[in-house]
């Protein structure tokens, strides 16, 4: 079996060359790889070289196959790539299906004890006694077992010419502090490397110090997702756990741990693991409702849970910041896959005439900012943001610029306290006062005798009392529906990409930003075909969307599920004129997203007109 | 005696209100309905106590029961949730701003059935806060299905009779490591108001189960929730007097047979004992007493179980004592240096 | 207070006329005029002629106000009509507000111990000594009050000419057999018919026999659709309790009980009033999986509930109906007024690319048939079918056919019993044996070592075993999406009305159907506009929907919510070039829809091209 | 001694049938998961009792516990659900066909989370099937966090230290009225195939309680679910002897010491006790031992409860003995007359 089975490109042109080819490791799931192939991009990425790194694990805990790939790009394209031009077969279980796909000639990295079966066009085979060679390092056989996939690194950096002292400074960083594991890795790394000395050639291609990566960090969107979150101020965070949203939550509970507790161990937060997520967005409800910036991380089958809520949010206008991870579904699906599933669920999650804010991600960068932004966006519209990443997005290993200190104070939106109270003489909760369908809320314990008001999920009227009237329920929803349309110009303006003059164009959001940029390269280089591109960043669309697509003949809608949801999202929205021009490039694997899946399509479609 | 005597419209209380400062809208519920009577002895216990109205946050989930903050404290925020979720709602709510002083109320269909998850978790953590179940076996808003804490063998107005065994809710929480626990019916004035002044007054949540009979669906001949069937099966353990921190009064009962526990504000609630043996501070013997009683038609009433020094859910987080709602920036944005360093260690 | 308040259609035009009026009766909730608005409307129906109820409560038990409005219309109109021809004031609290909108010199009946305050067009107002009329004919307070009533109908009788001894058979039907009931009721009756005769004049307008109603039925949606599940067989209905959809489960329960349990008792069926919502659908999916027909009514907020769970049907393709008695949302809204707000969240309920089968009755007809319908194409396409009902159709009473006995025996679907598995010699579950999406499938219990297979809700192949490939994912997601597709020709065929050469069309769904019947009728009539008219009864679209559009230059899209999310669906699914062609007409007030709100509507806009 | 032997391959049971006949796939497990050690337990027990394997159906919700399913008893349908609704799904599956055999498998965060109001309403209604809890402590899918059967003062393997009051699913269980209840340990094969066969063979809602390490997030030092700590804590209730219905074998105990528990088919659990007094057929006491025990570190482990006459969900539904899901046309829809009748009142 290989990762990709029938993905999109496995056949995928093209040749590595130096400082551009990809790295796939198989390995069992819990066989400790993951040090390893950090370790591996690290090197890369110390070289100046741009990285990224897929992995590729199966939802369970330990000895279901897994695998890691590491690609290097002097172009800097950090999409998947769907080309494996060196295999490390470290899992006999799925070996076979793993060499099968491979071109001739490719190298492979194996266990010298189980060499491939025949029957393969010639591959590049270079074996290696991982337990020979860990056999001195430790007497302890689980250790040993982990210190294996050191030697294959080690084993990569003599074939693909990886600076040695480079491979150290990650071990290094990776096992920071721990002097003896760090001893043990470099001697596990250095085994391999002094292996490969005996090999007598190498592959055609490797690597060569770039600078690239200069000033750059790595790291994941949950992580920075967190970060983004503890300085927008998060107060309250309530979540349960579930991939691939966990290490979102888990990674913002560490960095409160760290930077939000005062000396004597009192925090300026909470933290809620709620018994599921329907409590969850309670409490986050709870919380908003109450002034606090609070959060929830959740996965498909957590935003189906909390669909009833989330239009008590809607209606009651509630601030609430939801993070869905997304993974593949229907249902329990793929969790621990890519997807861009939920985009149709969240816009219109709960039952009524209910719509939310999306946020929609597409770096890491954006993963911290739009921590901040939804924090800002659900207390100025008082209403739940959901914010869309995804398994890829989420939790794999990305270049980025460093983090930006956020610029501005906090704005807590239109919020009334005991002094304006005062001044105003009173206030009507639902009264659009200003224009812009957004009216001013008191926070609970504000101490004056007109500041309270009564919240509720059922029919109100301006001053917040119960109401059936038809004229109270019409004007309330209208204003609503105001509201939520005012966001169009607040939310982050699409990305654009290109001059604006070509006549094709590409749609997409989220993850799909490094594919997309890729497969204008390849368009652009292999078919001449010049492709200007869009990347939705919120819902409501932005108003320039529309004359984007007006400015070209053809838009392609790239995006990762299968009803093509982005593009139904742009049916819900645009002048029907314009959606003659839209086409579908909706496809899901559950695998991230690769440039040449889109390139092929987009070529193969330009080509049938 | 310390229970609340009807207070005219002039008293005032400590604080200078008068008992209108805390009433509510006008009920739309049913004439005689046991619901409007708790409401009428939450706003006496807050005003007796003298709390500030603004400090109050009332929550509730959906039914008949969770109408009623609307009709009662007007000057209190008030979060009226969806059916069964009130426990989270008032928890994000509590956690966000923990001087605030909640008082959450539900029916026994949205805690019993649909909410039974969110209460079970709600008592585990001990939130302080009150929670008032206004429990009549039926569901009144929908018009009167049975209930999750309906007793087998009792009717109801369809004819159909409730064979599955009830959930105690008292029980169930005393089970689950509540910390203050009582049951109470509606109609019972004196001991519903001590009783919910001390809940008042306890750090931790408070789970008071409140017979309220439906007179529309749930008060005929063959139900166990009907006015009369309670006030004849009604099994008080103790007489309770609530005790003001302020006050000292005499004891004036023979010895032996009076307890008092004392809240977290000083205040005191004095029990004296009907029921030989009973100890409300053994958490193992009040279960089994209840569980051992059901079935018997006897409605155990009075202060089931407390524990003072049980952990509250803000002790175990280490709150910060201002709410985390208003902090300043400064305070919930850690400094440039920080981030700095962060993507240093990303590098 | 009135219960149009700003509802369209306040100011209509039109005068009332022979067989043709509308009696509006404000009481308070509670106080028992059920029953006189009942004989009210029977009579009329005896007398032959074409009637309506519609039922405007509050959500509360008693006290609040409440108003039923009885129609009579030759022309068979049986929308609500935003006219109220004369007003029964029997609640003091909204007179005041009753009042207000009426046109000057229409009739009042009012307690003569109340009468309306001055300022007031003049009305034609006509006291009633109500309690001095019921003083003789009962000595317990709280039946007089229930009496009372029983007086109007009485003066109504006299004042529009209702056949009096049809009132005293009207009361014998609603209280049947309760001897003493009629007894006192016909007196009730008969005692404000006599004091009626004193007024010396009556209204304009009134009722004469007329034979449009001979062979119809009276009965409301909520019972329709429960006899329909009745006649279709269904042995599992798990629930819990929410207006509008109460009714429906209790109405089954109740006919359950009376059909379907043998001399001793024993029961073939089972009822389950579940812990929620959640449970209601897990109850009915497993007992779908396990062959029964199972099925639950809810209304939004427990439509919402079961977003997880509809997933998990969709993606393990299990049978289930779920009705959806919508109500006003978004939230709890306002859960006593109608809405057809829940059309997009049924469509796509639950994360990830999931899709459900909708149908829509627009009468009570279709309620029963479609509840058969619905086991039949949850069975056949094994996959959840939401039907989505509303409470003006479920809760109100309706004219209608004498329900047809169903035809065909049940089907059941591709189901494999040992036989079949021991010919075939096994089966694979999600095998498209049959060109069709659908697989074959085997019950729990089935006495073949083969039977068994393994359902869930993750990623599976063809023999429904676990799996994470790429290949098997993808492959399984556009099955189920070819199956979904493939029902649109199997989903119940739009209505048509029209000769279909009109340059105008009027597209809608659902309990819409009468007022966009009525408002045809009075474009015609007032405007000289023909329109057509097309009633959607089925989501995926039938394939006839796309050539009907393109028949038609301008098409309005009629529906009783805010977003136009039938418009939205039409959107998703049709050719772009056509959306052009569609306007929305849509508009949620909680008020059951009049025509006057739609061709006022269509008038302004065709007037304004 | 009625403990299965280690089933030879070759043995068949009444049936005719082998030990693999009941095998399932493969485990994907961690290598020493308690689980895997249940899935075996299950099995052998279906196969001693002679189970047809197509007669059982098999539930689930969501966990590594709830993969399990799928490692054992192969020729037996399995419905794997979502994250604790697996009560609702084997709810309506068991209605819809009656003569199946219910095995429920579930875990302690989808039981005792996000899974507690289904589960405590399942109890209430007594639905035949065997529900297991594979009590590990632990979310193990999800990599390590603390669920709500942690006791307090266990740590987890990141160091926090769990600090809520454990809900004890057999406590809550009893109290709820559960008409079997059960704990047992995966590594006590005895004591498990015993419970197990006896749960098979009981007519209501059997819950069994397993504490099943979790190797790789919760069997350190310091837990209270690591094998370590479970075998030194384990304390038996009872020694426990499965009989079959057919098989009749010599009393060999001490009179006094020995009771018996006839089973729904007549086969018997014999029970020597270990804990003087403890009687399983007293709700309240057994209730009241359990939380009296909490906090004390032992684990009591055995039969808990019993009611053998605790009346079923079917019996309350008086359901036809066939399984409703495959009556014919004619049993299910009523005849042209009946819908003549209803046409005509409505007229
Ligand atoms: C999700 C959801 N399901 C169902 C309902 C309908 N509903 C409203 S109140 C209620 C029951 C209320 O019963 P209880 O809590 O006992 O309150 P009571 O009216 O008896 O005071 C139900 C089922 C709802 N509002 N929301
Ligand atoms: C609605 C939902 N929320 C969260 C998850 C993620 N999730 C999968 S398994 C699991 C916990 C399982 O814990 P437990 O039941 O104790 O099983 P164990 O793995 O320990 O055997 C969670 C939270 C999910 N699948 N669905
Ligand atoms: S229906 Fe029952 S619970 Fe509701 S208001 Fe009336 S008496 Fe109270
Ligand atoms: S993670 Fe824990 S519960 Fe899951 S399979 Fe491994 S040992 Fe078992
Ligand atoms: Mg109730
Ligand atoms: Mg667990």
């Amino acid at each position: 079996m290989s990762p990709a089975a029938t993905a999109p490109g496995s056949a995928a042109p093209g040749a590595p060359g130096l400082n551009d080819f990809t790295v796939q490791v198989a390995t069992p799931n819990g066989s400790g790889s993951q040090s390893s192939n950090a370790v591996l991009l690290r090197t890369l990425f110390q070289m100046g070289i741009p990285v990224s790194g897929k992995n590729l694990f199966p939802s369970n805990i330990s000895g279901l196959p897994t695998w890691y790939t590491v690609r290097a790009s002097r172009d800097g394209h950090v999409a998947r790539s769907a080309r494996v031009d060196l295999l490390v077969a470290m899992n006999p279980e799925t070996a076979a299906g793993d060499l099968a796909p491979l071109a001739p000639g490719t190298p492979v990295v194996h266990d010298a004890a189980l060499p491939p079966e025949g029957g393969r066009p010639a591959l590049d085979l270079y074996p290696v006694p991982f337990d020979a060679l860990v056999a001195p390092i430790s007497g302890e056989a689980r250790l040993r077992r982990l210190l294996r996939n050191m030697v294959y690194v080690g084993t990569l950096a003599r074939l693909l010419e990886l600076e040695l002292p480079e491979v150290e400074r990650a071990v290094a960083r990776v096992f920071a502090g721990r002097a003896r594991a760090i001893e043990q890795n470099v001697a596990a790394a250095r085994a391999g490397f002094d292996h490969a000395a005996g090999f007598g050639h190498r592959p055609a291609f490797g690597a060569r110090r770039l600078d690239a990566t200069r000033g750059k960090i790595l790291v994941d969107g949950n992580t920075a997702a967190a970060l983004g979150s503890l300085f927008a101020g998060v107060t309250v965070l309530a979540w349960y756990p579930i991939t691939p949203s966990s290490s979102l939550a888990e990674g913002l509970i560490a960095a409160l741990g760290r930077h939000r507790r005062a000396p004597d161990g009192a925090a300026t937060y909470a933290v809620v693991q709620a018994e599921d997520e329907l409590a969850a967005l309670g409490m986050v409800l709870g919380a908003g409702w109450a002034g606090a910036r609070a959060m929830t991380a959740t996965s498909g089958p957590g935003l189906s849970l909390m669909a009833e809520l989330a239009g008590l949010g809607y209606y009651a206008e509630v601030p609430a910041v939801v993070w869905d991870v997304q993974r593949g579904g229907p249902s329990t699906g793929l969790p621990t896959r890519t997807s861009q599933g939920d985009l149709l669920a969240a816009a219109l999650l709960s039952h009524g005439d209910t719509r939310h804010l999306l946020l929609l991600p597409g770096s890491v960068e954006e993963c911290f900012t739009m921590a901040g932004e939804a924090f800002e966006l659900a207390e100025r519209f008082q209403t739940p943001v959901f914010v869309l990443s995804d398994l890829d997005l989420g939790m794999n290993t990305w270049m980025a610029d460093p983090f930006p200190y956020p610029e501005r104070p906090l704005d807590r939106g239109k919020v009334l306290d005991r002094a304006e109270l005062e001044r105003r003489g009173g206030f009507a909760r639902y009264r659009d006062v200003d224009g812009d369908g957004i009216g001013w809320r008191t926070l609970p314990g504000t101490e004056h005798p007109g500041a309270a008001y009564f919240t509720r999920g059922s029919g109100h009227d301006e001053r917040a009392a119960y109401s059936e009237r038809a004229d109270d329920y019409e004007r309330n929803l209208a204003r609503l529906a105001r509201k939520i349309d005012g966001a169009r110009g607040a939310l982050p303006a699409p990305e654009l990409d290109g001059d604006g003059r070509a006549p094709v164009g590409i749609l997409s959001f989220g993850s799909s930003r490094p594919a997309v940029a890729e497969a204008r390269a390849q368009l652009a280089a292999e078919a001449g075909i010049a492709a200007d591109a869009l990347r939705v960043r919120g819902w409501p669309l932005s108003p320039s969307v529309a004359g984007w697509i007006a400015a070209h003949q053809r838009v392609y809608v790239v995006e990762q599920n299968r009803d093509a949801q982005l593009l139904g999202l742009l049916r819900l929205d645009l002048d029907p004129a314009l959606l003659g021009r839209l086409r579908p490039v909706a496809r899901i694997t559950g695998l991230p997203l690769d440039a040449r899946s889109i390139s092929d399509e987009i070529r193969a479609q330009e080509e049938r007109r | 005696m310390t229970a609340p005597a009807p207070a005219p419209a002039s008293r005032v209380n400590r604080l200078g209100l008068a008992v209108l400062d805390y009433r509510g809208g006008k009920t739309t519920l049913c004439a005689g309905c046991g619901h409007n009577a708790i409401s009428e002895r939450i706003l006496e216990a807050c005003f007796e106590l003298g709390l500030p109205p603004e400090r109050v946050a009332k929550f509730s989930g959906i039914g008949c029961s969770s109408k009623t903050p609307a009709y009662f404290l007007g000057r209190s925020h008030a979060f009226n949730g969806v059916h069964g979720r009130m426990p989270s709602i008032a928890t994000g709510a509590l956690l966000a701003n923990r001087t605030l002083v909640g008082v959450g109320v539900s029916g026994d269909g949205d805690t019993a059935s649909i909410g039974i998850g969110q209460f079970v978790h709600l008592v585990r953590r001990n939130l302080p806060m009150v929670y008032v179940v206004e429990d009549n076996g039926v569901y009144g808003l929908t018009k009167g299905q049975g209930s999750a804490t309906a007793d087998p063998g009792s009717t109801f107005k369809s004819g159909a009779v409730a064979d599955q065994p009830a959930i105690d809710l008292c029980a169930l929480a005393i089970q689950l490591g509540a910390s203050f626990v009582a049951r109470s019916f509606s109609g019972d004035r004196r001991q519903l108001s001590a009783l919910l002044r001390a809940a008042l007054a306890h750090r931790g949540t408070a789970v008071l189960d409140v017979v309220s009979p439906c007179v529309t669906f749930n008060d005929h001949e063959g139900s166990t929730k009907s006015y009369t069937f309670v006030k004849e099966h009604d099994a008080p353990l103790q007489e309770l007097d609530f005790v003001p921190a302020a006050e000292e009064i005499e004891v004036d009962h023979p010895p032996g047979t009076t307890a008092e526990v004392t809240l977290h504000d000083g205040s005191r609630l004095r029990l004296r004992k009907l029921e030989e043996g009973y100890d409300p501070g053994d958490r193992a013997r009040a279960v089994a007493r209840l569980v051992g009683g059901a079935g018997s038609g006897e409605i155990l009433t009075g202060l089931l179980f407390f524990d003072p020094a049980a952990p509250t859910l803000l002790d175990r987080l280490r709150l910060v004592p201002e709410p985390l709602a208003t902090l300043p920036t400064e305070r919930v944005r850690p400094p440039p240096a920080a981030l700095e360093e962060i993507n240093r260690a990303l590098r």
